[in-house]
């Protein structure tokens, strides 16, 4: 492994095949969260729509560089931990840039673009920005303390880091995926993906009711289109991290957005039962009931793997 | 060579006839007067010489008869010492005290002289009868020159101390006379030789009797309130005699008849010692009136002495051994020089409270004289009783007498206690008044000052044990020189510090190996360039620079040491420095004094530490020992590593570093978080690296470490979420910081030690980074607190991209350089299998981004004050160390194997397996791999892209107006009102409120509120009524005779 | 002599008792002096040889077999001048303090304390 | 009341712990080593007659010279303690029977203070006794005139040059002969003699004169000073 | 003989003392104390001392019992100054 200039090429593919992956669930999604409540709904191909509507639009506003850079910081950050994921397992063409680190280096390149993102919503200077991401922020790090805790269980159990051998490991039909081998961790995870995806009940950055503006208002056109390209890339990474660590990767594209449409589907699911917390309550239950649970997740993983 | 007779000779004949040569005018008197105190200096100081040089002990008889026929009197070497001292103090004394002998009756001088003379008698007398009489000479004269003052509290001082001295005298008369039945002789040369102490209960008692009533004149506890009493009342030029020149003389007067004493005796004596020294350290910490804590300062340095002499010379020492001079005699000088000098500074300050002292900084060298003595009497280096102590400790530990040490180290600590509360008095409270020091008054305080420091040279040759002289004593000449230059303005003295520094870095850093090199460079190099900033600096920055070179010294003399003692000089050097440097801040005084109790706490238990390795290790003092323990590897251990916790604040021990951090000045923090943390991660290095190897036994001291690591790593940067105060902030997120470290050491690998390293360096950097850039900003805004600050970027700039790298280095996202640490931890984690710590830490890490947001958000984001419109960019000096810093982050970001291969393999000799294996850029381990560069690339590439991406689109984009927000249908008017920065983490502090509560600072002030108030509680025994202060003597008498021959 | 030494002790101890029963100053210096008389007179009879004389020579007396121990005397001698001065000082300080003050009682001068 | 109770068990305890000097004790039955020393060759090598005034002069003179010292300073304490003198006193008028009896006595007294004194190295009486003699004779005449006043100026001359030419014979003692305060600068004489025992009349002298002037001078000053 | 001279001597001392401790009046506290020195000085004759007892005759009977009467008469002084 190592570095090769085709390999820009592989990536932009992979990145293009999975950019539109991530508009159609999006759209798909919200269609059938309009169905399950007696709507009509949008139709499935219109975030295309409003994407190119945004990056259409012009507006010349801006409140200062790092008011400018905070969708650049926000992609980047999606983007990068996109291509620091190996996507199809066994494929070289579609293993992205994942030979410059492991599941660690994922696991903190997620912050690259949320930090950046509050970083220009900071300088919007609006106070709700502030606010948004004061909450946002002691929600995902919260959150975060399952996903670190599953992805340690996950290393302790193949006994590597590395996001490839973690899949190896896992190939050999669905009784070697870790959510049978180790159920538990995998239960954790997901709990983790609904805080990571910022869906119900975890849903409190956007918050819509309480902040009715904040971030989204400032940012808009161009801006907003930026990050709406972001929505379609990082979310689909952090669902592929899941895949690829607890439910045995893939080795092909159809395989691949199968998995990832179901996992998605289940913080969806999850969203539609479950009122919205709190933040203080948010914080407050991962560490009373994620923390514990993850930690006798990990005693149960050294078990198994010991 | 003149007979020492003459010195009673010249006293008695001038004291005699002075009231006559009064007669012929005052100024005749007084030429007398000063002439025979300085013929009587001289003829001990001519001995002293005379018997340096190898002469003869010269035993005087007189009338014509050998002793023991007649009464003898004897100029040894020690006599020739204590003599010369007292003489030299009696001079002295007396030009201090020159304008009240002007203007008083004669009799002051003639009772002055008496008493100098009655002093010299009881050192040299060889007869105990004859000492008897000497000791009412002394006493009667006291008493009446106590009148000197003749106000109703010397009075009544004077009268209690009558009363207690004739108790105490006739004590040792009955005494005397039952030893001279038993002996039959009076010499006590020969009594000692022909008394056999166990052959009756009679006798026992007779030396019982005569032991206790030397110790009363020595003002045991509790039999001391009369004592006290005269220490508070009296006049300060009597009290320094009395407190310096009799308590020596009554020393010697100890040393004299302890021949006498049998080890049963010896062992009283030693525990009374220790219990008043305990005790009087005890009271004193709720005394205000200076006097009176100086009082019980000098009783329970006397304390000490007795203790240590008495157990020396049970355990087989002899009396005049080098050992039990060089600690007894060290602690004596010390005490001696110092207490005197800070009597007579009271009698210049003329102020009964405490922080009425600060009057002293209208004289800066009376300053310097008062911190001077008062850090002797604390026993820092390079003062003698620092070597004394040192010497003790290891003396008593060679003994096996832990207990002692314990308690000895823990008296010390109630001292440094009061003493540096005082000395932060004195620095920082407000000034009031002005200070009339007349020049009698200063002579004698600088001829002691330079006694001191001399004799804290002469001691310090204790320390040179193969060591290249001019690498331990060039710094410190530099450090004096520096004083000597401190009236030049900063950009000079600025630039000498930089030369110098870099030249001392260059020979220095070729010296070490392994990871000292390292920490070498962090100290100096980084050292150095954190000088840069004080070139923003005007004026001459008074007492900065030798104190600031003085820490530096320390942390280089760590590197270089290679034994024990010249470790812990260093230690203390570096803590004395850096405690000078905190308390330059405007509100930094209780936060100094808090940094430096925990200092001194933490190295008293490293000194006990050391003790104990010296005792196992077969009295070698090499620091390489530390490595093959052979037995207690445990506890030194666990003594070493909580001295070595203490500077890194881990938690229970972190509660001085808040404030000292964030309340020092702009560019002091840097230096204290970013160089100064690291001595403790020096210290558990080279502790571990010697754990490595030794047998723990059952006790698995890593574990502990590394579980208090985990917990450092969470709680400090849980705390710093919810800190207003941007300094602050960053002091705690530096409690978690050295957290990980800790966690690292203790992990007991070689990938652990890497990422602890890694740490370490990447701290240095980006706290250096975020210190400097916050300073910075502080300097211009005025303001700590970050809810007063927003919208700085658009004035700063500069200072807001170091933020901007320093947090996101902090924080660990890649692709700056913190994520080496924290891919390293999740490996070093999965190694070891410390599962759940890893946990912890990781989850600690977490929220780090939580305080890395609030603080470039409030400080620099949101909305601009209006107050700081017309706020400049920080000063350019801040600015250049920054742009260093940053190139250094980037450097290691992308190229983090040029740095951390060469670490890894100067670890290889400690830890050979290494887990960690480098692949031109790529690392691998055993889990994963990382390759920094190719991230940097990664993303540098990808953000390029993007943002030309974004700049292609909008690439028209215009600045607009601050309160171009939509904000409920309304334009905001105030930026107050839409900048949110107060308490911004509340849902946080909301969800985890039991977690942030201070139960750390709730502990440590319950325990100061228990030591406090029983000191308050015990010290009502002093009812000030002498008839108590007579039964106490009696009560102590009978109760310490049944304690003695009951156990 | 035991009996003269146990009268000294006797009388030290009771001047002590006087010393810390009496609250007046001038009886606690009495006091004081009683103890002083028994310590003089306990030195004096450790000196005491039975039945010999004073360690005067002269005639009648001329071996070291018939006289008393003279070091005690001379201690003795030497001890009650001092003595003296020591009550005369305190006796001052009396004085000094009722003129200060007005008072006797020595509970009265409890300036310093603590 | 507590407090005495207190004081009174302590005291109590106090006995007990100096029960063993009484109990577990034998008084001298001979000569200790330094005594035997001292009858035997005393009244050869210093030659006086009493012995306890030769320890107290020459065998342990710098007792004696200490204990003056001691008497001086405490007078000079005293002096300094109760501060200036006020000058004017009202003293009432002494009986006649004590003016008679003064005139009468007076140098009765003194002739025996200087007669205590100068035999001191012969019979029992010394310096001490001799000073407090003459000093209670000068008492007595202050007593009976009551307008005179002693002259503290001569008290002064008399207690300074005594003391300093009992440190000059000291001194003397150490240059002519065996050491500080030897006797034996003057010839010892005829054993027995009033002018014999060396230095030791003189030095008894001497000491008689300091020690009345210093008696005097601290009652002088306990009477006058205000 | 001596003996019971003694003992007698001593009862009346420690009665003395006694006196001197709880009599009321300061001046014939003195005059007891006064009288312990002299019967003490008497002891040492009997303890063949004759040079003691002279000197406590005369100070510590004689002198020291005037210095107390002087500063009792002092003290009396001042008293009536106030």
């Amino acid at each position: 492994m190592g570095f090769e200039p085709i390999k820009i090429l592989y990536a932009l593919g992979t990145i293009f095949i999975i950019f539109n992956v991530g508009m159609l669930i999006q759209g798909i999604v919200r269609k059938i969260g309009a169905r399950v409540g007696k709507r009509y709904g949008i139709r499935f191909y219109q975030p295309y729509i409003d994407l190119i509507k945004n990056y259409v639009m012009r507006s010349n506003v801006t409140h200062g560089v790092m008011f400018y850079l905070g969708p650049v910081f926000r992609l980047t950050g999606g983007l990068g931990v996109f291509l620091f994921i190996p996507i199809i397992y066994g494929s070289q063409y579609f293993s992205n840039f994942a030979f410059a680190g492991d599941v660690v280096l994922v696991l903190y390149f997620i912050f690259f673009g949320s930090l950046g993102m509050a970083l220009g919503a900071g300088e919007g200077g609006h106070p709700y920005s502030a606010i948004g991401v004061s909450r946002g922020l002691a929600q995902v790090t919260a959150a975060e303390i399952a996903l670190v805790i599953a992805v340690i269980g996950v290393g302790i159990q193949y006994d590597t880091l590395s996001i490839t051998e973690m899949v190896a490991a896992q190939q050999g039909g669905i009784a070697n995926w870790t959510m049978v081998t180790n159920p538990l961790l995998t239960i954790l995870a997901m709990l983790a993906f609904l805080g990571a995806m910022g869906r119900s009940p975890f849903d409190v950055v956007l918050a819509p009711q309480e902040i009715p503006i904040g971030p989204p208002t400032e940012y808009h056109s161009t801006f907003l289109g930026i990050m709406q390209t972001n929505r379609s890339i990082f979310p689909m990474a952090k669902t592929i991290l899941f895949v690829n660590l607890f439910f045995g990767g893939a080795t092909n594209w159809i395989v691949l957005i199968l998995k990832i449409f179901i996992v998605y589907m289940w913080s969806v699911v999850v969203g539609v039962v479950f009122p919205r917390f709190r933040v203080d309550h948010s914080i407050r239950w991962w560490y009373k009931y994620a923390l514990p649970l993850g930690i006798i997740a990990i005693i149960v993983t050294t078990l198994i793997a010991g | 060579m003149v007979s020492p007779i003459y010195i009673f000779i010249i006293a008695l004949g001038i004291g005699f006839l002075l009231s006559l040569f009064d007669k012929a005018g005052r100024a005749v008197a007084m030429t007398i007067f000063y002439g025979a105190l300085l013929a009587m200096a001289f003829i001990s100081g001519q001995w002293l010489l005379h018997l340096l040089q190898g002469a003869e002990a010269e035993i005087i008889t007189t009338a014509g008869f050998q002793p023991p026929f007649s009464i003898n009197l004897k100029m040894g070497l020690l006599e020739a010492f204590f003599t010369f001292l007292i003489n030299t103090l009696g001079f002295l004394a007396g030009i201090y005290l020159l304008p009240k002998f002007k203007s008083q009756k004669i009799y002051g001088m003639i009772l002055f002289l008496m008493l100098i003379m009655g002093l010299n008698g009881l050192v040299m007398t060889g007869d105990m009868f004859n000492l008897f009489v000497f000791l009412e000479i002394t006493s009667i004269a006291t008493v009446s020159i106590i009148a000197i003052e003749k106000n109703l509290k010397s009075i009544s001082a004077g009268f209690k101390y009558v009363i207690a001295g004739g108790i105490a005298s006739a004590f040792y008369l009955i005494a005397t006379i039952f030893l001279y039945r038993f002996t039959g002789v009076l010499n006590i040369a020969m009594m000692a030789e022909t008394l056999n102490v166990a052959s009756s209960q009679a006798v026992f008692l007779s030396v019982f009797i005569l032991m206790i009533a030397v110790i009363v004149e020595l003002k045991p506890f509790p039999a001391n309130g009369w004592a006290l009493d005269a220490y508070e009342a009296v006049d300060s030029g009597v009290v320094a005699v009395i407190a310096s020149g009799t308590s020596a003389a009554m020393l010697f007067v100890f040393y004299k008849i302890s021949p006498l004493l049998n080890n049963t005796l010896l062992l009283t004596a030693a525990g009374i010692g220790l219990a008043t020294f305990t005790f009087s350290n005890l009271l004193a910490l709720k005394q205000k009136n200076a006097k009176r804590l100086l009082g019980y300062s000098s009783i329970g340095q006397i304390g000490l002495i007795i203790t240590a002499y008495a157990l020396l010379v049970r355990a087989g020492y002899a009396r005049n051994s080098e050992i039990v001079m060089l600690t007894t005699g060290g602690l004596f000088i010390n005490h001696f020089l110092a207490k005197a000098g800070l009597f007579w500074l009271s009698g210049v300050v003329e102020k009964e409270k405490l922080e009425e002292w600060s009057t002293l900084r209208n004289n800066p060298i009376l300053l310097f004289a008062f911190a001077v003595f008062v850090i002797a009497l604390v026993g820092l280096p390079p003062f003698p009783g620092f070597f004394a102590k040192w010497q003790l400790v290891m003396t008593f530990a060679n003994q096996g007498l832990f207990f002692w040490i314990g308690l000895i180290l823990l008296g010390s600590f109630l001292e440094a206690i009061y003493l540096f509360r005082w000395l932060g008095k004195v620095l920082k409270s407000d000034l009031k008044a002005e200070l009339k020091a007349k020049i009698s008054q200063i002579f004698p305080i600088l001829i002691y000052l330079l006694a001191i420091l001399i004799g804290g040279g002469y001691l310090s040759r204790l320390i040179n044990q193969g060591t290249s002289l001019s690498i331990l004593y060039l710094p410190v000449l530099f450090i004096v020189f520096l004083f000597f230059i401190d009236f030049l303005p900063v950009a000079i003295k600025n630039t000498l510090v930089i030369l110098v520094g870099s030249y001392y870095t260059y020979l220095i850093i070729p010296q070490l190996s392994g990871y000292r090199v390292m920490l070498g460079v962090i100290f100096l190099a980084g050292g150095v360039l954190l000088f840069i900033p004080g070139y923003f600096k005007r004026g001459k920055r008074t007492g900065f620079y030798p104190l600031a070179v003085m820490m530096y010294v320390g942390l280089a003399g760590l590197l270089i040491s290679e034994n024990t003692l010249q470790f812990f000089t260093s230690w203390e050097l570096m803590t004395l420095g850096s405690y000078f440097l905190i308390i330059r801040g405007k509100k930094s005084e209780p936060h100094a004094l808090s940094y430096m109790l925990f200092s001194i706490g933490g190295a008293f238990v490293m000194l006990f530490g050391f003790g104990i390795l010296y005792y196992v290790n077969g009295n070698s003092m090499a620091l390489s020992s530390l490595g093959n323990i052979e037995s207690m590897a445990g506890i030194i251990y666990a003594l070493l590593g909580i001295a070595f916790l203490t500077k890194m604040a881990s938690i229970g021990l972190h509660i001085w570093l808040p404030g000292a951090y964030g309340e020092a000045e702009a560019d002091v923090s840097p230096m204290l978080s970013a160089i100064l943390s690291k001595a403790g991660m020096f210290g558990l290095l080279m502790l571990m690296a010697a754990i490595q190897t030794a047998n723990l036994g059952s006790i698995n001291l890593p574990y502990v470490l590394g579980w208090l690591g985990a917990i450092t790593v969470f709680i400090g940067n849980l705390l710093a979420i919810y800190q207003e105060d941007a300094k602050r902030l960053l002091a705690y997120s530096s409690v978690g910081n050295l957290g990980y470290i800790l966690f690292g050491l203790a992990l007991m690998s070689h990938m652990g030690w890497l990422t602890s390293i890694t740490y370490a360096l990447n701290h240095f950097l980006f706290k250096a980074l975020l210190f400097l850039a916050i300073g910075g900003v502080v300097y211009r805004v005025k303001t700590k607190n970050m809810y007063e600050m927003g919208g700085l970027i658009k004035k700063m700039p500069l200072s807001f991209v170091s933020v901007l790298i320093g947090i996101i280095a902090l924080s660990g996202v890649p692709p700056l350089s913190g994520f080496a640490g924290k891919w390293l931890t999740y490996n070093a984690v999965l190694e070891k299998g410390w599962y759940l710590q890893g946990v912890i830490v990781i989850i600690g890490g977490l929220i780090a981004f939580l305080y890395c947001f609030r603080l470039i958000y409030a400080v620099f984001l949101g909305q601009l004050k209006d107050k700081h419109r017309q706020v400049k960019e920080a000063p350019v000096w801040f600015l250049i160390p920054q742009v260093i810093l940053i190139g250094a982050i980037m450097l290691f970001s992308t190229y983090p194997a040029f740095i951390l291969g060469p670490v890894g393999k100067m670890l290889n000799d400690i830890l050979p397996e290494n887990a960690l294996i480098w692949e031109n850029l790529d690392a691998y381990s055993i889990y994963g791999h990382w390759n920094g560069f190719l991230i940097m690339m990664i993303t540098g590439g990808i953000f390029v892209i993007v943002f030309l991406w974004l700049y292609f689109l909008n690439r028209k984009a215009q600045k607009v107006k601050q309160f171009n927000i939509v904000y409920a249908a309304e334009r905001p008017s105030r930026p107050e009102l839409t900048h949110v920065g107060y308490n911004f983490f509340a849902h946080y502090k909301k969800a985890l409120g039991s977690l942030s509560q201070p139960y750390v600072t709730k502990f440590w002030n319950t325990m100061a509120d228990i030591f406090h108030s029983s000191a308050g509680f015990i010290r009502r025994i002093y009812t000030g009524d002498g008839q108590t202060y007579i039964l106490h003597i009696i009560i102590f008498i009978v109760v310490v005779y049944f304690l003695t021959i009951g156990g | 002599m035991l009996l003269t030494i146990i009268l000294g002790i006797i009388l030290i101890v009771l001047g002590l008792w006087g010393m810390l029963s009496q609250k007046n100053i001038i009886k606690i210096i009495i006091g004081f002096s009683i103890m002083d008389t028994g310590i003089h007179l306990l030195i004096l009879s450790i000196g005491y040889i039975k039945d010999r004389t004073a360690p005067i020579m002269n005639q009648a007396v001329q071996s070291a077999g018939q006289v008393i121990d003279p070091v005690p005397s001379a201690l003795v001698l030497t001890a009650i001048v001092i003595g003296l001065a020591i009550t005369a000082l305190m006796l001052t300080y009396a004085v000094k303090l009722y003129e200060i003050k007005g008072s006797l009682e020595i509970s009265d001068f409890k300036e310093l304390k603590w | 009341m507590v407090k005495k109770l207190f004081s009174l068990i302590i005291l109590a305890l106090l006995v007990i712990m100096l029960l063993p000097l009484m109990t577990d004790f034998a008084p001298f039955a001979e000569l200790s080593r330094v005594a035997e020393k001292y009858v035997q060759k005393g009244p050869a090598e210093v030659g006086g007659q009493n012995l306890v005034t030769s320890v107290i002069v020459t065998y342990r003179g710098l007792d004696t010279l200490g204990e003056i010292a001691v008497l001086f300073i405490a007078t000079a304490g005293i002096g300094f303690l109760l501060g200036k003198s006020s000058g004017k006193h009202k003293r009432s008028e002494a009986s006649q029977l004590v003016n008679t009896g003064t005139a009468f006595l007076l140098p009765i007294i003194l002739l025996f203070g200087v007669f205590i004194f100068l035999h001191g190295h012969l019979t029992p009486g010394g310096g001490f006794q001799g000073g407090v003699v003459i000093a209670s004779g000068i008492l007595l005449f202050v007593l009976a005139n009551a307008d005179s006043q002693i002259s503290s100026n001569l008290l002064h001359w008399i207690e300074d040059l005594s003391g300093a030419f009992y440190v000059i014979i000291g001194l003397l003692g150490l240059i002519l002969a065996g050491g500080f305060l030897d006797n034996s600068i003057l010839p010892l004489g005829q054993f027995g003699k009033l002018i014999s025992a060396g230095a030791i009349p003189l030095i008894y002298t001497l000491i008689g004169l300091k020690v009345g002037a210093e008696l005097v001078g601290i009652l002088n000053n306990m009477q006058r000073s205000q | 003989m001596t003996n019971i001279f003694i003992g007698v001597l001593g009862v009346i001392m420690i009665a003395a003392a006694l006196i001197a401790i709880y009599q009321k009046s300061l001046l014939s506290a003195i005059v007891a104390a006064g009288v312990i020195s002299l019967l003490a000085s008497i002891i040492y004759i009997l303890l063949a001392a004759p040079d003691v007892a002279m000197t406590e005759a005369a100070i510590g009977s004689g002198l020291t019992t005037i210095v107390f009467l002087y500063a009792l008469n002092k003290i009396r002084k001042i008293k009536a100054d106030k």
